[in-house]
């Protein structure tokens, strides 16, 4: 069996400052293989990888890949472009593409001589319709890369490591931003390829793609290698388990009688820029007691109808009323004051000013507050003390409430926005993909925290692209296409799946 | 006698034409062994206090240089150092004890040109390119304008300021300018003027440095600025502890040898030449005085 | 009204528009290439003195026109690489780099030219460039004297803009170039070298705008002055944001704002009377300044411009 | 392989270290042109040292070359802290000082008392009004503000050179393109006999303590700082974003405006066109030097003040050009630059062999 081994990473370990992201961490990866890299938020996933590939050095270890014949072979370390002539290819955990350029461009980026005067884009071109072809994965070519959906990017981040001729392909969280039916087609054409012999790592939260996918499963746990199993002998408690080092909790919300309208929403229209941030006429309620599910393919309105709760976006028209009251031209300082909570889709960019002081990104949100500031200057003590109280509630874990926010962890950043949210005690919450990117133990804390809303009288909106987290959820799927919303006839997958695919249901 | 310590404090470099006569002058003292020369150029106005509070400090017995930017600022200085002597360009008055005043007055010399150009020119439109309009350049070129016109009374005058003591590459373009307008004699107030005129093989007349050697064949008069009256009277003065608050203006009229003309004689046909000197002559004994008009030139349309 | 229509029709004033955009063409194109990299270099206005200097100097010297242009690349590109070090790999602030190289660079020329000619009373000349005579062509109607009257420079300079366009659009280094400005990592995981390209796109950009200060000493005029730089790089800064990056538009920037100039010295000598001069010095900049806001609806920023890099870091 | 990193600690003495250090490390270099130009360099720094400590008046026109730049220093520092890129504080300078003449010089009828701080307000008002307009073309239209308050500055300029030749000129000038005086009861008194050192500069640091502690302890810098860092997530947060931007362009302005009365109230008495030797750009390296810190600015405009000054001195002292004082210290800023960067990095050295073996 050792002839098949195609890459070993021997004994790596890496630290930045005082964090030990990796340690000592063991691994191989077998011809034609897909191996699943799990871990929660911050386990050294990506910090593995990319000293795979070069982008860092280790402070101690050695990696081996086997050339084209098969003999494996040091990998001189910390240099992307050795990697890439190793045939070592990586799709990383966030978009590596330059946006003013076509995706064609971006594939060939740095494959070409850079000082030559010609380029042949006609031979590169049917290259790459030649790995469409052959691994189903197919994006524009000649549209810049701004202008592409992210799963069409995801797509030729994916061509750009093949058309390096990648044996080894890392693919680092690939379809944290894809919809349930777009990772389907990207695991099988992955499956595809791993049948003509490429090797495939892949890093993921969703267990049900690993379950579904994977051929063996490596766990990481606080930048150890904690275990490691084949997929036919894994189920999600045990990997659960491993990962976290304990149970997880089930979700369940028991069923409320839904109460007054908490937001009502008649005839709202919005012309956005694209499809993500258009609305067409939307009638919405949402009821005290209630999780309304947003279900929908991105980029058919969520955005816009986002936006428009959250205070954003003005629509051009209709009705917003919250708690029964009509919002006016609304601003997010108008929809806070009314009762709405909202949880931002992207936190890093919108959620949170990560140079300022997780205290101050506590109480942002309420800087007329007299709790906040007298006068017109803060209230610094109160700030604080502020800060202590909800990091404690809130289990926001970090190196201290006077740290500037950007160095807490994903799922930590998230904890200190819902504290935000939930301890004003909103009467609407709009939740945006609250649990993207996180590791199922936070991700069940954000849920628990939208169960525990709600059963306190508060009505959410839950935009997501994961239908089993609106399943599980929801009182009540809607499901938004085109900038318009359809009623969910039922709880059923398939059915919604359908609709979000605009079939007639 | 005794060398005088001497200091000079200029708010542009010494290549600038004006200044390149004070350094100069200066200069050739040093070099007789009148006097131990130190200068500054360059020096910023808000600078340029300090510059001579440093100067007197340092023990200068006359400080030369230019206060049009900062007139008031510079006679305070004067006052708080009464027993250094200061020379200054500038276009006020003197004040006692210590503070004298010069200025180019070369208009007599300016007036000479003029006939030349009155008589050289055969479109009868005449380009002059000045730096700002201010009464030291608006004199010289009214006095220009006066002298061409009393030689060809059809003459028409074309003028443009240039916004910029300094920027060659843009006199030039205005020069160009003019000549594509119908210009044939370009008065060359400033630095690349008679570039424009070489190029299009156009007569330039010069003013306060004699540039006839940089442009052979095109330079036909210019007016002279000599410092040295000025400056030697005032080192005589220091020398000697005569050294009184005065106008100095007067020691750059041609009668003191402090302004002059020159002109090219194989460019300049035999009658204006005489009819020049003639009136260069009168100038001198005190038969004929320029009108000094600082109002500020305008082109004729 | 007849003046400026008379003004706009001759040869003359399409010449001089061609002139005095030419440095600013340089200068443009040298800001374009290092912003399309993603770094902003307010170092250009000491740059075209350092050019203006080194090329005259080096010519003055005995070098010939073409070691004079070669000297004054050089002497750019040195200053340029200066930049680079202090802003790519070490990441430091880029404005204050820039204008701490504009103030170098500047007080650097001026130290050395008066340390090398103390005692000048007036500059000394240098025999520059001349108007290219081509036989046929120049004595072309219109275009004749329009284009075949400028020098070698000019032609540089237009060159130069095809040859740009050419590089960012037709090459593998342009596609490099505008990666890296847009988005530094998409050029590190296809492993190239951000600092590498981002400090050559700065060194070679650099040497573009040391060859509009050039031009100034040894086309438009013949010796160096102090301040005769005036302000041109700044200029060049803003007409790249007015270029959207692109060497074609930065072309037409540069000729407008040369045919306001060429326009404002001809009208002045006609009404300036009536009109303060000032009036028209104002006019290419106000324009510049509106045809920025038409343009800005469109302008795509290099999204990494004055983001540093660093590797191996979040 | 060479890494660079982000210190974890930093010991006192080095931070204190450093800039002192860079400082020396210039003076290294700057001896390079003095002996290039035949002086003594170790003479040269004692010429220096005396131009700057060396009495009274040396460091009083330490303090008043400083003082307009602590003002545009605090114009740029403000503003940056919200990412508006205010590069036009040298044209915002120029127009408080014409509103200071405009007002100062005696054409409105106003008593002793009242003219000194209606010039002032005045004045800043009039900086102040030149960042209304790149702030509406920014937050209106996008148009990138560096660009727009970069050729404000020229605009201005003319524009003074215009009022200067017409309006503003002084009756009793002689046709020179300059304003007629402040008036006396109009000027800000000076803070020494027979020195130019005047209270503008009181005026200066009273302000940068309170950009300090407004910054830093109000909801205006709390939002300030949140429009900067991060304008998406503010407006997010319901902070009204180009209110922010307004607020600080007017006050980023209005600085730059009283810096430009500082000038012309406090040291010449009345306006020319060349005012100021570029202290609107000068004040961006201030502000950046002093890491956007208003503190920090009046340490970093003190920094540029006596080096530019000792240096100046110096030139003269020793007999070279005085072109040297801007190259020192634009020296001085390259090095100090670096230094600051060392103080917040360090060079790591990875060897790539040791982790193949
Ligand atoms: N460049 C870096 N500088 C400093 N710390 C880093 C860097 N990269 C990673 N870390 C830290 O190393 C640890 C491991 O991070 P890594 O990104 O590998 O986690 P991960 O398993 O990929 O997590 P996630 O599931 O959230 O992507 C974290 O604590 C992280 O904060
Ligand atoms: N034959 C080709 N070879 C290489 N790239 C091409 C080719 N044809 C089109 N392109 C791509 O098309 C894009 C747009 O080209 P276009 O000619 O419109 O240039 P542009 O961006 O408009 O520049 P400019 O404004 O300077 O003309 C370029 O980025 C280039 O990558
Ligand atoms: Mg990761
Ligand atoms: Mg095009």
């Amino acid at each position: 069996m050792t002839d098949s081994i195609v890459l070993k990473l021997n004994g790596l370990s890496k630290h930045f400052g005082p964090v030990i992201a990796n340690d000592n961490v063991s691994l191989t990866l077998n011809k034609g293989e897909v191996l699943a890299l799990l871990g929660e938020n911050g386990a050294g996933k990506t910090t593995l990888m990319n000293m795979l590939f070069g982008h860092y050095l280790p402070d101690a270890g050695s990696i081996e890949v086997a050339d084209e014949g098969g003999v494996l072979r040091p990998l001189p370390l910390g240099h992307p472009q050795v990697a890439l002539a190793s045939g070592v290819g990586m799709v990383h955990q966030h978009f590596t593409l330059a946006e003013n350029i076509s995706a064609l461009d971006n594939i060939t980026l740095g494959s070409e001589p850079l000082l030559s005067l010609r380029r042949n884009r006609r031979a590169a071109r049917r290259r790459i319709e030649g790995i469409m072809a052959q691994s189903g994965l197919s994006a524009p070519l000649d549209t810049p890369v701004g202008r592409l959906s992210v799963g069409e990017r995801q797509r030729v981040e994916i061509l750009k490591a093949l058309y390096r001729n990648a044996r080894i392909l890392v693919l680092d969280e690939p379809t944290a931003v894809l919809t349930p039916q777009e990772a389907d087609t990207l695991f099988e054409n992955i499956r595809l390829m791993t049948d003509e012999g490429l090797s495939v790592i892949f890093i993921s939260h969703k267990l049900r793609e690993v379950l579904a996918f994977s051929d063996r499963i490596a766990v990481l746990r606080h930048g150890r290698k904690v275990g490691e199993m084949a997929t036919s002998e894994a189920d999600e408690k045990s990997i659960a388990q491993m990962m976290v080092g304990a149970e997880t909790p089930e979700l369940a919300g028991s069923y409320l009688t839904p109460g007054d309208p908490v937001l009502t929403m008649s005839g709202v229209s919005v012309a956005g820029r694209s499809k993500r941030d258009t609305l067409t006429a939307i009638d919405l309620t949402v009821h005290a007691h209630e999780i309304l599910g947003i279900a929908g393919v991105s980029g058919n309105g969520q955005s816009g109808l986002a936006n428009v709760i959250a205070g954003l976006v003005r629509p051009e028209q209709g009705l917003i009323k919250v708690d029964g009251v009509e919002i006016a031209s609304p601003t997010p300082a108008k929809m806070v004051r009314a009762g709405v909570g909202r949880i931002p889709e992207d936190r890093h960019h919108e959620g949170i000013v990560g140079a300022m002081s997780v205290a101050e990104n506590m109480v942002i949100e309420r800087l007329k507050d007299p709790e906040v500031q007298s006068y017109g200057l803060l209230r610094r003590e109160d700030i604080q003390d502020n800060a202590e109280r909800l990091s404690k509630a809130y289990d926001v874990r970090g190196p201290g409430v006077d740290a500037p926010a950007r160095l807490l962890s994903g799922g930590n950043i998230q904890k200190l926005i819902l504290a935000r949210v939930f301890d004003l005690s909103p009467r609407l919450i709009l939740a945006n993909q609250p649990t993207r990117g996180l590791d199922m133990g936070a991700a069940a804390e954000v849920g628990k925290r939208l169960l525990n809303a709600r059963a306190r009288g508060a009505g959410v909106v839950l935009i997501s692209e994961d239908l089993d987290e609106l399943l599980s959820l929801a009182d009540r799927i809607v499901v938004i296409r085109d900038g318009e919303l359809h009623e969910a006839p039922g709880r059923d997958r398939e059915q919604i799946g359908l609709m979000m695919a605009g079939e007639p249901a | 006698a005794e060398t005088v310590k001497v200091a000079a404090i200029y708010t542009l470099p010494v290549e600038q034409q004006w200044i390149s006569r004070i350094h100069k002058a200066l200069n050739a003292a040093a070099e007789r062994g009148d006097i131990e020369y130190v200068f500054s150029e360059n020096v910023a106005n808000t600078d340029y206090e300090r510059v001579m509070r440093e100067y007197a400090e340092q023990g200068s017995q006359l400080i030369v240089g230019e206060v049009f930017g900062l007139e008031r600022a510079a006679r305070k200085v004067a006052k708080d150092y009464p027993d250094t002597a200061f020379l200054m360009g500038s276009s006020f008055g003197p004040v006692g004890p210590n503070f004298s005043v010069f200025d180019n007055w070369i208009h007599e010399p300016s007036y000479l040109t003029g006939m030349v150009a009155g008589a050289a020119t055969e479109s009868n439109v005449i380009g002059m390119v000045g730096g700002y309009a201010i009464p030291e350049v608006n004199r010289l070129m009214n006095a220009f304008m006066d002298g061409a016109r009393e030689v060809n009374p059809d003459v028409k005058f074309l003028v443009t300021f240039i916004d910029s003591w300094y920027d060659p590459p843009k006199a030039k373009e205005s020069a160009i300018a003019m000549m594509d307008a119908g210009a044939d004699i370009m008065y060359a107030e400033r630095f690349g003027v008679s570039d424009a005129a070489v190029e299009r093989g156009v007569k330039a007349v010069g003013n306060v440095i004699d540039t006839s050697g940089d442009y052979p064949g095109t330079i036909m008069a210019s007016a002279l600025w000599h410092m040295e009256p000025t400056i030697d009277k005032a080192i005589t003065n220091v020398a000697s502890g005569s050294f009184e608050a005065a106008d100095y203006g007067q020691y750059s009229f041609m009668g003191y040898g402090g302004g002059s003309m020159v002109l090219d004689e194989e460019l300049v046909p035999a009658d204006v030449v005489e009819a020049v000197n003639a009136r260069q002559a009168e100038i001198m004994d005190g038969l004929f005085r320029v009108n000094v008009n600082d109002d500020r030139p305008v082109s004729d349309n | 009204m007849m003046d400026i229509l008379n003004i706009l029709l001759s040869e003359s004033f399409w010449a001089a528009s061609l002139r005095i955009a030419t440095p600013l063409i340089f200068g443009v194109l040298g800001a374009l290439i290092c912003e399309r990299a993603g770094v902003l270099n307010l170092g250009i206005e000491g740059i075209f003195v350092v050019g203006a200097m080194c090329g005259w100097m080096a010519v003055w010297l005995g070098a010939g026109l073409w070691g004079g242009v070669l000297v004054a690349a050089l002497a750019g590109a040195f200053f340029g690489l200066l930049h680079a070090i202090l802003t790519v790999p070490l990441g430091l602030s880029q404005h204050v780099s820039g204008l701490g190289i504009t103030l170098f660079a500047t007080s650097v020329s001026y130290y050395t030219y008066r340390t090398a000619l103390p005692n000048v009373s007036s500059p000394p000349r240098i025999e520059p460039f001349q108007p290219l005579d081509l036989p046929v062509l120049s004595d072309l109607p219109f275009l004749g004297s329009v284009l075949f009257q400028q020098t070698a420079l000019t032609w540089l300079a237009l060159l130069l803009v095809a040859l740009v366009w050419y590089v960012l659009n037709r090459t593998a280094l342009g596609v490099a170039i505008k990666a890296v400005g847009d988005n530094p990592d998409s050029v590190d995981a296809q492993g190239l070298s951000v600092y590498g390209l981002r400090i050559g796109a700065i060194v070679v950009g650099s040497a573009l705008m040391a060859l509009g200060g050039a031009f100034l000493t040894m086309s438009a005029f013949d010796a160096f002055f102090f301040g005769m730089v005036n302000g041109r790089g700044w200029v060049c800064i803003a007409l790249v944001i007015f270029a959207s990056w692109r060497p074609g538009k930065a072309l037409l920037g540069a000729l407008l704002f040369g045919a306001f100039d060429a326009l404002q010295v001809r009208l002045q000598t006609e009404v300036g009377a009536l009109v303060p001069g000032q009036v028209f010095l104002m006019v290419p900049y106000v324009l510049s300044i509106i045809a920025l806001v038409i343009a800005a609806r469109s302008a795509d920023y290099p999204r990494a411009l004055l983001t540093p890099w660093f590797k191996g870091q979040r | 392989m060479i890494r660079i990193e982000l210190r974890q600690t930093q010991s006192r003495a080095f931070t204190l270290g450093v800039p002192i250090l860079s400082a020396v490390i210039a003076l290294g270099f700057a001896a390079i042109p003095l002996l290039a130009a035949g002086a003594n360099p170790i003479a040269a720094y004692a010429e220096m040292f005396r131009g700057v400590f060396g009495s009274v008046f040396a460091f009083s026109e330490v303090l008043t070359r400083a003082t307009p730049l602590i003002f545009t220093g605090l114009a740029a520092a403000l503003a940056f802290r919200a990412k508006l890129w205010n590069i036009g504080a040298e044209g915002q300078l120029y127009l408080g000082a014409m509103a200071a003449v405009a007002i100062g010089s005696g054409v409105l009828d106003i008593t002793g008392i009242l003219l000194l701080p209606l010039i002032v307000l005045m004045g800043a008002a009039a900086g102040a009004a030149g960042m209304v307009a790149p702030t509406y073309l920014k937050t209106r239209f996008g148009a990138d503000e560096v660009v727009t308050t970069l050729l404000l500055n020229f605009i201005i300029l003319i524009f003074v050179q215009m009022m200067l030749e017409g309006p503003l000129q002084d009756p009793m000038g002689l046709g020179w393109p300059q304003s007629a005086p402040v008036l006396d009861q109009g000027m800000l008194p000076p803070l020494m006999e027979r020195m130019r050192v005047h209270s503008g500069l009181v005026l200066a640091l009273i302000l940068a303590g309170l950009a300090q502690f407004m910054l830093a302890r109000s909801v205006w810098g709390f939002k300030l700082r949140a429009v900067g860092e991060n304008a998406a997530a503010a407006r997010h947060a319901g902070i009204n974003v180009n209110r922010s931007l307004f607020g600080v362009a007017i006050l980023s302005g209005g600085l730059a405006g009283l810096a430009g009365v500082s000038e012309v109230a406090g040291l010449k008495g009345y306006l020319t066109a060349d005012l100021s030797p570029g202290f609107g750009y000068t004040g961006i390296v201030v502000a950046m030097l002093a890491g956007l810190s208003p503190v920090g600015v009046v340490i970093a405009a003190l920094f540029i003040a006596s080096v530019f000054v000792g240096a100046d001195s110096m030139s003269r002292a020793m007999g070279v050009s005085s072109f040297l004082a801007d190259l020192v210290v634009s020296v001085s800023l390259l090095c100090v630059l670096v230094g600051g960067f060392v103080a917040r990095y360090r060079i790591v050295r990875a060897s790539t062999a040791r982790a193949v073996s």
